[in-house]
């Protein structure tokens, strides 16, 4: 009888295979290749222009190995020297919801390729495809627009906790460390 | 059925020694030593297999004595007061015998364990080599500590040691747990990101030797080798010293290989001493061609393993941060000879 | 009705009382009854099947890992799969199979041979199989849609956190160890209240079977362990789904935390497969060998010894992690010292065969194959014990072997035989001895074929957990041996099961006690009526059946209700009738809550509030009072 | 226009007519000044008078003052951010004083028109006040003839925009130059302008650095007989620090000193170069003490302060920090960054060095000030340079041959153990030398410092130095960084949190000869403007919330203050105007480093957002709003 309910319930199982994108590990390059890439235009910031949605470009930000793989290659890339781990610096923050560029994986795919007038380097030819989608997908998660059970709720990274060391305030000095002769 | 047994037992146990002299020899073998530490283990080793070998054939001769006795018996009426048995005396005396066996078994046993762990812990590092390694998904990072900066040598998957000259390795992780190990040259020691681990080698005896990575560490644990070599003193410093920037491109096809290298996605991550390269995130390149082994031990090098390697890294090694870059046939020869020339 | 009881009155009587326990105890055949049962023994036969279903998946995944390595830089399987594979196997066979299986064949035996009528806590037993069920059920559907864990059974953190293992892998495999510790901790607590308060009238602690003190001991280890592998999941998967810092050694969190915490459960978790193992080797020597067991007072002590030690030396498993070496040693010596329970263990085993007379029938071949097994694993173990060579052999081949040595050896060899031994008790049929030679042969033959190879794999350096290796390294010629081990221990498993199927059917009628046990269990028909025993059996010596003389028993109990007779814990003197649930459907909601309320928070942290409301509905329906007089007076002695 | 008779009339009073007249004989009549000072005033407004106001000679304090040949006296105006060679920051007027300043008005505003962090002091020359504005570097001249203060004209050097990308702490600029009737500055995408300072026409302009390796500009440059110092940011992006001298006529490259790599390029002639300290000598030390090649992205930048001896002919200042912030990437003692040169202005050899921080672990840029001062060391009169630091001590260094006299800490340090006055090495604090995957916690200072580039001044009268800085402490994690040009190159994560104290800002007086604080004023948010002190005993600063503050320099009584419209990181400066009254000028504009979390509109939800601060300030928001706007206050007419 078990051994039935197991059955049955492995079947079940096995029908809903092909709809799991989510862990779906795609180690070839399978980057949609994407038209609209204009090499140095200014693009009105703020609002999403209307673009083609790419299916294959949803994947990424569906997948939660793009958008792990993303936020590595958010870090090897440099990517947080400018914006953070999203609260931005010399860069606009990336958690937020203010795009300048676009909030669409497509449109921040392009801002990674082409770069923006205001200080966005050109990425061009120095991040494979897939790699950009990866990040583009991985940014989308930052601001919460990636599939929500893709992201993990935490990376091992510095949070905007009160640290736990934090020094007592008190008005009166501990140390004051002694200047060698 | 007993016999049956006997010659199971006995093939077995040949069969066993047999591959058990397998296990003596080897470029990846804990029990080939080639420093001082491995030989140590490896003492206590035959220790442990002599004193539990013993122990092992007691049991079994007891067991097969036991039914021996037993093979004409058939059934009976249960006994129910075993303690009134006859053989119950000398069964407690012989039980009392062997509880003392294994005390002073374990005793041996843990003596020897003790001391020579202590030997390993307290061996002279005044005057070692220094060495970084650090663990990543998946290759090595090696560091050699110099006198000053400028001196270091920094290189990838391979950890040459000159012989006689204790080495202390400093380990670390970048991101998961890894575990280093050489088994020729001593036992392993993990590197877990946060803390600095440290392991001593005392190289006796040239050669060439293998270590992987023995902590499970994601994808591809499975291929994070690291070459390793014992040389002599001379040829250590010769390698050392040759370890400069690295050889400027002379043919067209190395110059425009470099410049592949130097405007592609390459010199984000890859370091070539010398060149504006100086990417930390994956291995150092400078004399790539100098290595016996390409991405962590998954290749022997050679240029057609390293074109192969760089036109399609995922089918090599499926999983790794290399990532595949279109290339044209002729500028994946042009990269190739380039990254071939850098001896 | 029992052979073994006396019969003293008439037999319409006896048909009369028959039916109306059978009625009071009896479980229907409709498909809610059948769900609502809490008959220990319908439980724990589901539990025994379930378990070895996940018994022979995982096997399955074994021969894919022993194919992908018959040959060096074989490809056939992806590693992204492999590493699947290879902590599914370990996952399903520690979590899915090992403990549940010896729990269930405890919850099975145990109340039977305390001469009981039913296990304490009968709903919990239900739900926890319930529970179980779904667990194990849920990690297996994930790994079927690719949402496998995939970083070992071991999970260690940074690689099973949140930055390294992307996706649902570990939360499902997290996630399935609550199901799991739930459902083995409920169980544990089930058994230790059995055998503490309903054993028969006169078993004193002193007369207990070996089965029973291991299993007490078990699940002792169980209520200790389990805790703490429970709190290291969820720890986990709270870092990973509500963003906590655990093991982050960044906000203060520490990755040496999750071994600590995982080993000290994942030690005395060999010991709570092995101990049980022990209990029923030590069942099977005392029949076959005919001969109450030699060193009784000591073959207790060392099973408390073990349990007590088992505790003293997680940290073995972690001598390479750079802990200080001075207090490493310490656990070297606590990791020796657990060969001296198991050595006088072992010397009494040999002892009562070699006093005894022995019968060499299927259960004692196990039993002997695990002696010569097993001794050899627990050798290794030894060794890895001593820092010094743990660094060279630790996560080596060298360990798989070892442990399989003393796993498979000291603990699915004394199941197998325990499987021979008591399926007659189970099933009233008794399994073909021919089959089951050809069963153990095969079995001992093909393990050590399989696993003995791999000492010297270690030893020639090839570490675990790998998908791949090179050519060149002197590691084939050993791995495909150990491959075709592999497969001659896969051929053995499907002969067995042949043999049970065939037994079901067709196999020769057991009788009540066909191998002469001196047990309890053996004291009722087979299989045993719903109620077990007609009147709760007195004991008068250790092995109940073979003391002479006219066997009492005790009146008392009503056949109209569900009783038990509870029995003070020491000396087991009459002490209170309890009255033992009736069948209920809420176990089986509360399980199904449950498993929305776990697989919930897989998926949105606030099903952790949200889910506790339609278990707390579930547990108010089963805990609703509806006996009238929950206590009844002191029975008559 | 100005009528100087009754500018004269109007201040007149006693005190000031003393001091006026003694500095005419004293100063007035030696105009021995090498650096083009005395000669602005025939060009920008030649009817001006400049009578002096410094103290007579024996009216300063004991022990310490200032060489007149660094300073010269007072001639109403403000001609460089630092107001003087020896960065005192000191104006001699005294209209505005302890008695009055409560009074002080508002004079009139003018908005800047950009956003971002306001750093550029205000420079006064003639009747034109010159300030530039971060990105897109607009210089304007406003009008103070002009009621309410016009626009006289604007200049707009077309800065490429990308350039933006590359500027660590907002593309900010420190100010304008004024020499010889031109002003000089730098702007964000690494050139230098000289425009002329009555017309606002460009003159001509000069590509120094590259951003596409990530230089950029922020400095005031300074102008030393005919050559315009200027020095690059960017050790963030790992670029190659060096400070540059142009030739003043054409704009024309004179020399350049890099700040690593070797001798040759360090301008480093063994036969001048005389070091204090052994550990300086050697060849092509900045390239043997980084790892090979390093030194090509070793950082080091040149973007504080810069000083200049005229007696000794020699210039004063510091190097940033060694890229990337992450230290395991670069081994050895990163020479020559992060210490400080003293070189010949003329062909810009090095004559000494010392090394503030050795292999520096934090970010702990030595840019800031050096004010040059003579003091009585030990009861000899010494040349120092006094310079308060971001690592926390203060430096006495005696500035003609580099050894160091004293290093006192100024704040909570425990970073580092102190400084060994033996070998002049920072000692590093064991405990909390970054490693890869652990975080340091408790750094303090942070990396922006006890005291960032905000900078102090210097008061004659009293002798004091009024010291802008904070107390921040941090959490420190490196990781591995690359090096991509024109990307960030750090390597760290951070963040920073309030250290010890109810305070995190404060305003300090600091006794250099007795080497102690003498009072401070507390500021909740970290100070980020730079100071000013004039005759009349006050000392100007303003803090992040807008408060434009004038405090008592002998008691630190806060005088007066005025809420301007958005948080104030910029440089007051002090000026008699056309109409002969005393003015004070500062731009109020929140931004920079500490500020960045409010003008460029960060997310503090992540602490390392603006590399640390996210953590710290995002209350900031709330109490200062986005702006730029330059206020000029004075007392009521």
């Amino acid at each position: 009888m078990c051994s039935r309910y197991l059955a049955s319930l492995l079947l079940i199982g096995c029908s809903v295979l092909a709809g799991c994108e989510r862990e779906q590990r795609a180690f070839h390059d399978q980057a949609p290749a994407i038209q609209s890439v204009s090499p140095t235009s200014f693009r009105a910031g703020g609002k999403s222009q209307p673009v083609a949605k790419d299916p294959e470009a949803d994947k990424y930000e569906r997948n939660a190995f793009h958008i792990s793989e993303g936020k590595r290659y958010y870090e090897w890339y440099n990517c947080y020297s400018c914006h953070a781990a999203g609260g931005g610096d010399i860069g606009p923050p990336l958690m937020d919801d203010r795009w300048r560029y676009g909030g669409e994986i497509e449109q921040i795919y392009s801002s990674i390729v082409e770069g923006r007038p205001n200080g966005m380097p050109s990425f061009a030819g120095r991040i494979p495809d897939q790699q950009v989608w990866q990040i583009a997908a991985y940014v989308r998660a930052m601001a919460g627009n990636a599939a929500k059970t893709a992201v993990p709720a935490r990376g091992d990274e510095m949070k905007n906790t009160k640290p736990l060391t934090q020094i007592p305030h008190t008005p009166v000095r501990t140390e004051r460390p002694k200047t060698q002769r | 059925m007993n016999a049956q047994r006997a010659t199971g037992l006995r093939t077995v146990g040949a069969i066993a020694l047999t591959l058990l002299l397998a296990a003596c020899s080897g470029k990846q073998a804990a029990l080939d030593p080639a420093a001082d530490q491995a030989a140590t283990i490896g003492s206590l080793w035959t220790l442990m297999l002599y004193v539990c070998g013993f122990m092992y054939l007691l049991v079994l001769i007891f067991l097969g004595n036991s039914l021996w006795r037993a093979r004409h018996v058939l059934s009976a009426e249960p006994v129910i007061h075993g303690s009134q048995s006859t053989a119950e005396k000398p069964l407690r005396m012989a039980l009392g015998g062997w509880f003392g066996l294994i005390l002073v078994g374990l005793l041996v046993l843990s003596l020897g364990s003790f001391l020579i762990d202590r030997s390993l812990a307290n061996a002279r590092v005044d005057d070692a080599l220094k060495i970084k390694i650090t663990a990543a998904q998946w290759w090595w990072k090696v560091e050699y500590d110099a006198e000053t900066a400028d001196k270091r040598v920094v290189t990838a998957n391979e950890l040459r040691l000159p012989v006689g000259r204790p080495a202390l390795l400093e380990l670390q992780a970048d991101d998961v747990i890894h575990s280093f190990w050489i088994p020729n040259l001593g036992g392993k020691q993990d590197l877990i990101p946060g803390r600095i681990n440290s392991l001593l080698l005392t190289p006796r005896r040239e050669g060439d030797y293998r270590g992987q990575c023995a902590e499970f560490c994601g994808l591809q644990h499975a291929k994070m080798a690291i070459d390793a070599s014992v040389m002599k003193q001379s040829d250590f410093d010769t390698w050392q010293q040759q370890l400069a920037p690295a050889a400027a491109p002379s043919t067209p096809e190395q110059v425009r290989g470099h410049e592949i290298f130097m405007s592609g996605p390459c010199i984000a991550c890859h370091q070539i001493v010398g060149t504006p390269a100086a990417g930390q995130t994956g291995p150092d390149l400078t004399h790539l061609a100098s290595r016996r082994t390409i991405a962590a031990g998954a290749r022997p090098y050679s240029f057609e393993a390293l074109r192969d390697w760089l036109r399609d890294p995922q089918t090599i090694k499926p999983g790794n941060h290399m990532p595949q870059v279109q290339l044209s046939d002729s500028d994946l020869n042009a990269l190739t000879s380039y990254l071939d020339s850098l001896k | 009705m029992s052979a073994a009881l006396p019969r003293e009155p008439g037999s319409a009587e006896i048909a009369a009382l028959d039916a109306q326990l059978q009625r009071t105890w009896g479980t229907g055949r409709g498909l809610w009854e059948r769900l609502a049962t809490v008959d220990h023994k319908i439980v724990g036969r589901r539990y025994v099947i379930t378990g070895f279903a996940f018994f022979v998946l995982a096997g399955v995944l074994a021969l894919l890992m022993r194919t992908q390595l018959m040959k060096a830089d074989h490809e056939l399987i992806s590693p992204d799969r492999y590493n699947q594979i290879f902590s599914m196997h370990g996952t399903t066979m520690m979590f899915l199979f090992a403990v549940p299986i010896m729990e269930a064949m405890a919850v099975y035996l145990v109340p039977l041979m305390c001469g009981t009528r039913n296990i304490s806590f009968p709903r919990l037993n239900a739900y926890s199989y319930w529970v179980y069920l779904a667990g194990g059920v849920m990690v297996w559907i994930a790994f079927l849609l690719n949402v496998g864990p995939e970083t070992g059974w071991f999970s260690y953190v940074p690689l099973a956190g949140p930055e390294y293992s992307a996706g649902k892998r570990t939360d499902f495999w997290a996630q399935m160890i609550t199901f799991t510790e739930v459902a083995a901790l409920a169980v544990a607590v089930e058994l230790v209240a059995t055998i503490m308060k309903q054993r028969a009238p006169g078993m004193t602690l002193a007369r207990m079977p070996l089965f029973l003190w291991a299993m007490l001991v078990t699940s002792l280890m169980v209520i200790i362990a389990m805790p703490a592998v429970m709190l290291a999941s969820s720890f986990l998967i709270s870092d990973r789904l509500i963003g906590t810092h655990f093991y982050n050694p960044v906000e203060g969190g520490d990755a040496l935390l999750w071994q600590h915490l995982f080993w000290f459960f994942g030690h005395p978790e060999v010991y709570i497969i092995f101990l049980p193992a022990l209990g029923m080797v030590s069942s099977i020597v005392i029949t076959f060998s005919r001969r109450t067991i030699f060193a009784y007072t000591l073959m207790v002590l060392a099973l408390l010894a073990t349990g007590l030690l088992a505790f003293g030396l997680w940290v073995h498993h972690m001598f390479a992690t750079g802990l200080p070496r001075l207090g490493s040693s310490f656990y070297t010596a606590a990791s020796m010292m657990i060969a001296i329970p198991s050595g006088v263990q072992i010397f009494s085993w040999i002892a009562t065969m070699w006093d005894g007379k022995p019968r060499f029938q299927s259960p004692l071949l196990f039993v002997i194959g695990f002696i010569v097994i097993f001794v050899l694993g627990g050798l290794t173990g030894v060794m890895l014990a001593a820092v010094p060579l743990d660094l060279q052999v630790h996560d080596t081949y060298f360990v798989v072997a070892h442990f399989h040595y003393v796993l498979i050896g000291g603990a699915v060899f004394p199941l197998f035989g325990a499987f021979y031994y008591w399926f007659p008790k189970f099933t009233g049929r008794m399994l073909s001895e021919r089959l089951g030679r050809w069963n153990f042969w095969l079995f001992f033959i093909g393990f050590n074929v399989a696993f003995f190879p791999m000492h010297i794999l270690g030893l020639a350096g090839m570490p675990r957990r790998v998908y791949t290796y090179p050519s060149g390294l002197g590691w084939e010629s050993l791995n495909l041996l150990s491959s075709l081990g592999a497969f001659l221990i896969g051929v053995s498993v499907v002969l067995f099961i042949i043999n049970v199927m065939r037994s079901l059917r067709v196999g020769e009628p057991a009788g009540d006690n066909p191998w002469d046990a001196p047990t309890l269990e053996w004291a009722m028909s087979s299989p045993p009526p719903p109620y077990n025993f007609m009147h709760v059996p007195v004991v008068t010596g250790r092995e109940a059946l073979w003391q002479p003389g006219p066997r009492q028993v005790l009146e008392g109990l009503s056949p109209s209700h569900r009783e038990v007779l509870c029995t003070t814990a020491l000396a087991a003197e009459p002490d209170i009738r309890q009255p033992s649930a009736t069948p209920s459907l809420w176990p089986l909601w509360a399980a199904l809550a449950t498993t929305v309320w776990f697989i919930g928070s897989i998926f949105d942290a606030r099903a952790v509030v949200w889910g506790a409301f339609p278990l707390a509905v579930c547990l108010i329906g089963w805990l609703w009072p509806t006996h009238p007089e929950p206590f009844r007076e002191r029975s008559p002695a | 226009m100005n009528d100087p008779a009754s500018a004269c009339t109007r201040v007149a009073r006693p005190i000031s007519w003393m001091i006026a007249l003694a500095s005419c004989t004293v100063v007035g009549c030696h105009p021995s000044e090498p650096n083009g000072a005395t000669q602005l005033n025939t060009v920008a407004n030649p009817t001006r008078p400049a009578p002096g106001s410094a103290p007579p000679p024996g009216e300063g304090p004991a022990n310490i003052s200032v060489p007149d040949s660094a300073s010269p006296p007072e001639d109403g105006q403000w001609t460089m951010p630092s107001r003087d060679y020896a960065n005192t920051r000191f104006s001699g007027l005294d209209e505005i004083n302890t008695a009055n300043v409560g009074k002080l008005q508002l004079a009139f505003t003018f908005a800047t028109g950009t956003l971002l962090g306001q750093e550029s002091a205000v420079l006064a020359v003639g009747d034109t006040l010159y300030f530039v504005t971060p990105y897109p570097n607009i210089l304007y001249a406003v009008d103070l003839n002009a009621p309410g203060g016009g626009l006289k004209w604007k200049f707009d050097p077309k800065a490429d925009a990308a350039s933006q990308g590359v500027a660590c702490c907002q593309p900010v600029s420190r100010g304008p130059v004024y020499s010889n009737g031109r002003i000089f500055y730098n702007t964000t995408d690494a050139h230098t302008v000289a425009v002329d300072a009555a017309t606002g026409q460009l003159q001509w302009k000069t590509r120094v650095g590259d951003f596409n390796y990530g230089e950029t500009f922020t400095m005031a440059p300074l102008v030393v007989k005919d050559k315009v110092l200027v020095g690059n940011s960017g050790a963030e992006f790992g670029a190659r620090g060096w400070l540059a001298a142009l030739n003043a006529s054409d704009g024309s490259i004179a020399w350049r000193a890099y700040s690593t790599g070797p001798d040759r390029d360090v301008l480093i002639d063994p036969s001048e170069f005389k070091p204090f300290y052994p550990q300086y000598r050697g060849t092509d030390l900045g390239v043997s003490q980084f790892p090979p090649d390093h030194w090509k992205i070793g950082g080091g930048t040149v973007w504080g302060w810069i000083s200049y001896d005229p007696d000794l002919d020699l210039i004063y200042y510091g190097t940033s920090n060694p890229s990337p912030w992450n230290h395991e990437v670069r081994p050895g003692d990163n020479l020559w960054t992060n210490g400080m040169f003293a070189r010949d202005p003329d062909d810009g050899h090095a004559r000494w060095f010392y090394q503030i921080s050795p292999h520096d672990l934090w970010d702990h840029s030595a840019v800031n000030e050096n004010l040059i001062l003579d003091m009585n060391w030990e009861g000899k009169p010494r040349k120092v340079v006094v310079r308060p630091d971001r690592n926390g001590y203060m430096y006495v260094i005696d500035r003609v041959n580099g050894e160091l006299l004293a290093a006192d800490p100024f704040t909570y340090i425990t970073a580092s153990k102190g400084v060994d006055l033996k070998t002049g090495r920072l000692i590093h604090n064991p405990d909390k030398i970054p490693s890869q995957g652990k975080v340091v916690r408790e750094v303090c200072p942070n990396s922006p410092g006890a005291k960032d580039w905000t900078p102090s001044s210097f008061s004659k009268r009293t002798g004091l130095m009024y010291v802008p800085h904070n107390e921040m402490c941090m959490d420190w994690e490196i990781k591995p960084v690359s090096y991509i040009a024109g990307t960030g190159y750090l390597g760290v994560n951070a963040r920073f949190y309030p250290g010890p104290g109810d305070h995190i800002g404060e305003l300090m007086a600091w006794d250099p000869v007795a080497r102690r604080k003498l009072w401070s004023v507390p500021e909740r948010w970290p100070v980020w403007s730079g100071t000013a002190v004039t005759a009349g005993d006050v000392v100007f600063y303003g803090n992040l919330e807008g408060w434009f503050k004038a405090v008592h320099a002998r008691t630190g009584e806060v005088l007066w203050q005025f809420k301007t419209a958005s948080g104030i990181i910029g440089q007051p400066t002090t000026f008699r105007g056309p109409d002969g009254r005393q003015y004070v000028a500062i731009l109020s504009g929140i931004g920079g480093w500490a500020g960045a979390i409010v003008s460029s509109e960060l997310d503090e939800r992540d602490p390392t957002a603006a590399k640390g601060f996210g953590n710290m300030v995002g209350e900031l928001k709330k109490q200062s709003g986005i702006g730029g706007m330059l206020y000029v206050f004075a007392l009521p007419r």
